[in-house]
């Protein structure tokens, strides 16, 4: 992983021209996330900024991530008395976030739904963000595949979910136990970390003692992941089981690339979508329209396919892989 | 020896509100005892506190054998040669003995407590003491308040000073107790070493004292006088300004008769008190005698069901009261004045008025609502009847003096006017001024036909203000009489057999 | 009856001195208060025709109302000498209560009696376990802070719960004379809180059982039963919260009212409330949630970068306790 | 000069009450390692072969190793009367400065170096702040908690630093006899720190300090010094932690020790300490790391459900007390 901003930015995948990025009227846009509590939620929000950089008509008006509804409902009000031009809202809870988001809408300030969904189409102009389920059920399609590739009979598969207390931690494991199930498999053990390293390792490290034999491991986030990674080498199972990750670091995709460990693929959930967001947000803003695509409006809901990373395809999808 | 050791001159401390010392002098000879008198709240224990470092005076100097110096630090006095005892027994709880008495100089190798030399030193220093039965590694938090007393003495003693400060350190201790401390204060004196005494008790500077300095309202009023010769008239003269004959006011003259008020029969608490029975008859009051640690306060307290008792009952006006629950006590119509004042009675960081009526609160409320004018002004009435000083019922009774906060403490409870009232010490630290006013309120109490029961340390207070006397040794009762046909050494010898006989069928 | 001479009443001179010495509580909010002073005029620089505005202000003061009505309770529990770290999961478990379906049949009346009952029993059994099982009140508390949101993911099944009556989303809709209902409802709130804490018997004797809890035993106050009272009013407390948070938030979720135990505990002890009891000042509490609101407001209306402004606000806070501490000169111990 | 004269004779009251009463410490102790007894019980029911392995026995332990070593400084700071909620936020910040890339370059040594000396610095200005500034603990700590990962983020711009030094890693990997670096380092931290509590003047003052600072100030303790040290030393932990913890991980993050103050003051208060300091037992907060992480390894091996395993830690904590105070009578008054 790296730390220097430049690549940083290389890795939102921002530096490939940005569509119709042509200037136009000078415009604000507001952004609020929950709290960077979390490796994803932070690159969220490091994407966002660093796209907003490369437009030269464009401010963005960050405000300080919170995980308190509470917090996020007046961050957003204080954007709205700002005036801003557009919002690009994570919400921490879509549904809590949703009346305040229709206000902005009933402002006559166009709102990006960023990943989190509202509960009322009222509430934004446009969805933008990844597919929860979809994320798992990859997961469970590739984990799958490899099972019967190996021809193991009822394989030990354990997953490590993410934040538990979160809607989409349950969509993810609901779509990788369903598409398991479509394979007839099963997953054997379920528990959850919190997205972050530390928790990653602790967890982990339980686990696999909780599971004297295991085929496939699925982690939910690559951040957490780093400290699964560790617990797995601490316990010198490292080529018992292949492991498949979430949401697509750089540094899980160059493991990939290398193909030297146990970490076999990554299903893509990627946070340089708040980029997008950011883009779209803009020509919202400016009322202009997408270009390329046929159809001048811009979409009302766009859904990033949960793409599975594998050392076939891992160079398409490095320059995404955020740090 | 005539040469001064310790000279202080024209000491002035001021806090917030109150000039605590304006222009104080003292001198103080090697290997005397100089006692410090003076009315509660007069400067005493200020003046020792600049003394030991832990004030900073506002003005004055102090000339420590010929040499000017300011303490700054508690530290600096110490290394000086000066020990102090100080009122308010600041030891900490959670330590042991051991670690207590040597607290910041402890027998120590680079860093780590040598355990055995301080265990040895310390025993030794508590036998010096007469009191071999206090173990080194015992927590202090569970000491009585006169253990911590001897423990704070030992703590004194282990820096062979030059020049000890004790104040009040009579105050808790029981005659026996007070006897050990005065063949130490006279090993002493005798190798030369320098005594501040403070006490309320004349008798006692009598017995130990060699000269005597006045202290009134922050000022020296007298200094050098004898100890022996000078008249208590004239010492009370000068401490208050006014005379006043120490006497104890008369007793009812028919003993008081008709149904107890209060009944207690039979009341144990294993290891503390045995079979405890007595009554309380309106109008009468009841004194309890005996020796520190002989549990008297423990079955006070049980009577009040802070303490749950092991057997026996507690009845007012013939209903038993509920055992182990003070609100149900209260209930009934008890009020206790606990011996501690600092831990079992005292709110320090509340105004004196919030202290004074803290038992009587609802009696100033209107559906739950407080009457504050209604209350301060009771509080201000009743606080005026025992001369505290300063006045004023608003300031914090933390910056009270030693005997205010004691006046405070018993206040609480006069103001309440119980049907039974429990006292345990309640003089503890009161000048003498003070004292005759509060026995007189006392009997006042019992004339308006409340049971009043005494619990003292000092004899005479015992046998002057109570009615009937009940001598309590080692947890059980073994003399009860009227206080007319007693006298001081007959319960004192009683006192003594009574833990002597008990002891030894203990043993048995 | 037992005073012998007439009340003589402090004279002048006295009054005087004690009016000047002033309570610590007043010395402190004082403090405060410039502080806020301070906050404003930064606002008012930095944000010009944002911060100073009557719609940022109601914002603000909309932002502070749950957490300010969990600190009233708070505070009560602090100067009787304890502490309740489970009143944000008693928010997320009261909150998923009133809005599950069961709930919401019986409208916007039985989802407030849910609510309110849900959040009072949580705090009754913190109460008696503290009071009469004679536990520490962190570790009881530490414990219903895991149960209790442990409890809310379970019943919510870990996803929010919208609330489908629009009568309850009008509780953070409405306004009483151009004052959001919510704001009132804090006001209301505290005001009560403040009498109850500073003209009742209940008051006089929570400073008692916090200052010094034996000798408040021995004065004759049930200790036991005052300990559980004040965790019960925690309790009601939270309940309100979860209602406003609910209405707010429009939905009840398992994660609401996160890291409400750290933002209320920090109001009250900045606000000049001592963390081991017996003395506090309610007015202190409100301000000290005043003054963490604010400062959050104008990092947004500043747009700053989260982590500066983390910095930041650390240092902000330490400026705040010292800028108080000058106000305060009461405990300058000599040391 | 000894006694010339006999003694008088002891009050026996006083010797038959001190003896009839335990320590606090101990008994409770005893209560907790009962506690322990049961857990390991359960685990070897319902896990069976899984729990009662040396495999699993070691992981648990390294897995308690960080928290138990950032509980140890807590014990110290807790019994002198203080509270560090900065622990977490300081192993963040440690974690982030040893894996900057700058760092990284000084190898082994210099990343060490780097964690140790951010934490002590950190730790020092705390206790600056309270000793000499004269401020609340909660409120400096709680400041320090925001500010010190809010300049984590600002190093690490909020991405997880992987060490590259193998090196490094090898900490978590290295056995002394068969036993894991980590949970050696913890065993010795443990052993150093009892010594430090209960064998020397340090450790004496640490109560006094806690237990009556007057007092101690009287008896001429630097009582101002000495709380500084006893920050600083709680930094030190957390600096020993964060190396541990960057180890284990093979990362640096401004996520690291998320919630460990919360952790680390439950298990202090648990194992027998008094919040309000002045009382405690540290063989009390290392067997409290103990039964927190066993509960949680139980529920891993079992595989239960989170919300379940919340609503059960709850009420385990609770039973676990409960069971403590049997062991415990000094507690027993009556109301
Ligand atoms: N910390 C303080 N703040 C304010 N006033 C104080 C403080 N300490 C003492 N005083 C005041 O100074 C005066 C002298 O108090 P001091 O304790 O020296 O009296 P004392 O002679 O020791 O009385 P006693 O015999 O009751 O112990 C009293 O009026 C007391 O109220
Ligand atoms: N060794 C001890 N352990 C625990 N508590 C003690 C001990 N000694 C005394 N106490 C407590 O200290 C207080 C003083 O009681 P004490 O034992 O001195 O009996 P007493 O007759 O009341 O003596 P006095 O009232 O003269 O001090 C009581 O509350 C008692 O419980
Ligand atoms: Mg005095
Ligand atoms: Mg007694």
């Amino acid at each position: 992983t790296s730390n220097s901003p430049k690549e940083a930015e290389g890795s939102t995948g921002a530096t490939n021209a940005p569509a119709a990025a042509a200037e136009g009227p000078a415009v604000t846009i507001g952004f609020s996330a929950p709290a960077a509590d979390h490796g994803w939620i932070a690159a969220v929000t490091t994407n966002a900024v660093a796209r907003a950089k490369l437009y030269k008509d464009l401010t963005l008006e960050a405000t300080e991530g919170t995980n308190d509804p509470a917090q996020q409902i007046s961050a957003v009000k204080s954007l709205i008395a700002k005036k801003v031009d557009a919002l690009v809202i994570l919400p921490f809870d879509g549904k809590a976030l949703t009346e305040v988001a229709k206000e902005a809408m009933a402002a006559g300030i166009p709102v990006v739904n960023l990943d989190r969904a509202f509960s009322s189409p009222l509430a934004s102009h446009t969805f933008i963000g990844g597919d929860n389920y979809g994320m798992g059920v990859s997961a469970g399609n590739f984990i799958a595949a490899q099972m019967k590739a190996k021809n193991i009979g009822n394989p030990v598969i354990v997953e490590i979910a993410g934040l538990d207390n979160l809607e989409l931690t349950q969509d993810r494991s609901k779509g990788f136990k369903e598409a398991l199930a479509s394979h007839g498999l099963k997953v054997t053990a379920r528990q959850a970390a919190e997205f972050t390293a530390a928790t990653g390792q602790k967890v982990a490290s339980q686990v696999l003692q909780a599971n004297t034999k295991i085929d496939a491991l699925w982690n939910h986030d690559d951040d957490q992941g780093i400290g699964v990674e560790a617990a797995i080498k601490q316990s010198g199972r490292t080529d018992e089981f292949i492991m498949v990750g979430g949401a697509g670091s750089k540094h899980v995709m160059d493991l990939i690339k290398a193909d030297k460990s146990f970490v076999k693929a990554t299903v893509l959930y990627n946070p340089s979508m708040s980029g997008s967001a950011i883009s779209l947000g803009r020509l919202l803003a400016q009322k202009k329209g997408l270009s390329d695509l046929v159809e001048q409006e811009i979409p009302a809901s766009i859904t990033t396919y949960s793409a599975t990373v594998t050392k076939e395809n891992v160079d398409s999808y490095l320059p995404i892989g955020f740090a | 020896m005539t040469e001064t050791m310790l000279q202080m001159t024209g000491i002035v401390k001021r806090f917030p509100g109150v000039v605590a010392l304006a222009g104080v002098d003292l001198d103080v000879r090697p290997g005397e005892v100089h006692c410090l008198l003076g009315q509660n709240g007069a400067g005493k224990s200020t003046l020792i506190k600049v003394l030991a470092g832990a004030h900073r005076p506002d003005e004055g100097r102090i000339l420590w054998e010929g040499s000017q110096v300011g303490f700054g630090s508690p530290v600096a006095a110490v290394r000086h040669g000066i020990a102090t005892i100080y009122q308010e027994l600041d030891l900490v709880d959670g330590l042991s003995v051991a670690d207590n008495i040597f607290l910041a100089h402890e027998y120590a190798s680079a860093g780590f407590v040598r355990g055995r030399e301080t265990r040895e030193v310390t025993v030794a220093l508590l036998e010096r003491l007469g009191h071999p039965d206090i173990s080194p590694g015992t927590e202090v938090g569970r000491l009585s308040a006169a253990g911590k007393q001897i423990v704070s003495m030992a703590r004194a003693l282990s820096h062979d000073a030059r020049l000890i400060v004790m104040d009040e350190p009579s105050a808790v201790l029981a005659h026996d107790e007070v006897e050990n401390l005065f063949r130490v204060i006279r090993g002493l004196t005798a190798a030369g070493t320098a005594i501040v005494y403070i006490s309320h008790r004349l008798e006692e500077i009598r017995e130990i004292g060699d000269r005597v300095t006045v202290l009134k309202d922050g000022r020296t009023v007298a200094a050098g006088l004898d100890a022996r010769t000078t008249p208590t008239t004239e010492i009370v003269k000068l401490m208050t300004g006014r005379t006043i004959e120490y006497a104890f006011p008369p007793r009812q003259s028919e003993p008081a008769d008709g149904d107890p008020l209060l009944e207690v029969s039979g009341l144990t608490r294993a290891g503390e008190f045995v079979d405890v029975s007595f009554a309380v008859r309106p109008g009468e009051i009841v004194g309890l005698a005996g020796l520190v640690g002989s549990g008297r306060s423990e079955i006070l307290e049980t009577v009040y069901g802070a303490r749950k008792a092991g057997a026996g009952t507690v009845s007012m006006g013939g209903r038993r009261v509920r055992p182990g629950s003070v609100p149900a006590a209260v209930r009934a119509g008890m009020g206790l004045a606990p011996e501690e004042r600092k831990a079992q009675a005292l709110f320090m960081l509340a105004s004196i008025a919030e202290n004074v009526v803290a038992s009587t609160l609802p009696r100033f409320a209107r559906a739950g609502f407080v009457d504050r004018r209604a209350a301060l002004e009771a509080a201000a009435a009743q606080t005026a009847a025992l001369e505290l000083r300063p006045k004023d019922p608003r300031r914090p009774v933390r910056t009270l003096s030693g005997g205010n906060q004691q006046k405070v403490v018993v206040g609480r409870w006069l103001l309440k006017g119980c049907k039974v009232l429990l006292l345990d010490e309640p003089t503890r630290g009161v000048d003498i001024g003070a004292r005759s006013e509060l026995y007189a309120l006392i009997r006042d109490l019992a004339d308006s036909g409340v049971g009043v029961v005494v619990v003292s340390s000092e004899v005479p207070e015992v046998l002057g203000l109570a009615d009937r006397v009940l001598v309590v040794a080692d947890g059980r009762i073994v003399h009860e009489a009227p206080a007319a046909e007693l006298d001081e050494h007959q319960v004192l010898d009683l006192v003594m057999e009574g833990s002597a006989v008990i002891t030894k069928e203990d043993v048995v | 009856m037992t005073a012998t001479e007439p009340a003589t009443a402090p004279d002048a001179p006295v009054l005087r001195r004690a009016a000047r010495l002033g309570s610590l509580g007043e010395a402190r909010n004082l403090g405060l208060i410039i502080v806020l002073v301070l906050l404003t005029v930064v606002g008012a620089i930095t944000a010009p025709g944002l911060f100073l505005t009557w719609g940022n202000l109601l914002n603000l003061l909309t932002t502070a109302s749950v957490i300010g009505v969990v600190t009233v309770g708070m505070t009560f529990v602090i100067i009787a000498g304890g502490i309740d770290l489970s009143v944000g999961a008693i928010i997320a478990l009261a909150s998923v209560w009133c809005t599950t379906l069961a709930s919401q049949g019986y409208g916007i009346g039985g989802m407030i009696f849910a609510a309110m009952a849900v959040a009072t029993i949580v705090g009754a059994v913190n109460g008696a376990l503290i009071a009469y099982g004679r536990m520490v009140p962190f570790i009881v508390t530490l414990a219903m802070y895991v149960s209790a949101r442990g409890l809310a993911e379970q019943i919510s099944g870990r996803r929010s719960q919208i609330v489908s009556d629009p009568a309850f989303a009008q509780i953070a809709f409405n306004k009483v004379l151009g004052i959001p209902l919510l704001v009132v409802i804090l006001a209301v709130v505290a005001v009560v809180g403040w009498v109850l804490l500073n003209r009742t018997t209940f008051g006089r004797r929570t400073f008692a059982v916090g200052g010094n809890a034996e000798a408040a035993r021995l004065a004759g106050i049930d200790v036991r039963r005052h300990t559980l009272l004040v965790y019960v009013l925690s309790g009601v407390c939270c309940g309100i919260g979860a209602v406003m948070l609910t209405a707010l938030t429009n939905t009840g979720a398992s994660t609401h009212g996160m890291l409400y135990e750290l933002d209320a505990i920090a109001a009250v002890i900045i606000g000049g409330t001592l963390l081991t009891g017996g003395r506090g000042s309610l007015v202190g509490s409100i301000l000290g949630v005043l003054v963490f609101t604010t400062i959050t407001n104008l990092f947004i209306l500043n747009n700053l970068e989260t982590p500066i402004q983390n910095i930041a606000k650390g240092a902000i806070i330490v400026a705040a306790v010292l800028l108080q501490r000058r106000g305060d000169r009461r405990n300058a111990v000599t040391h």
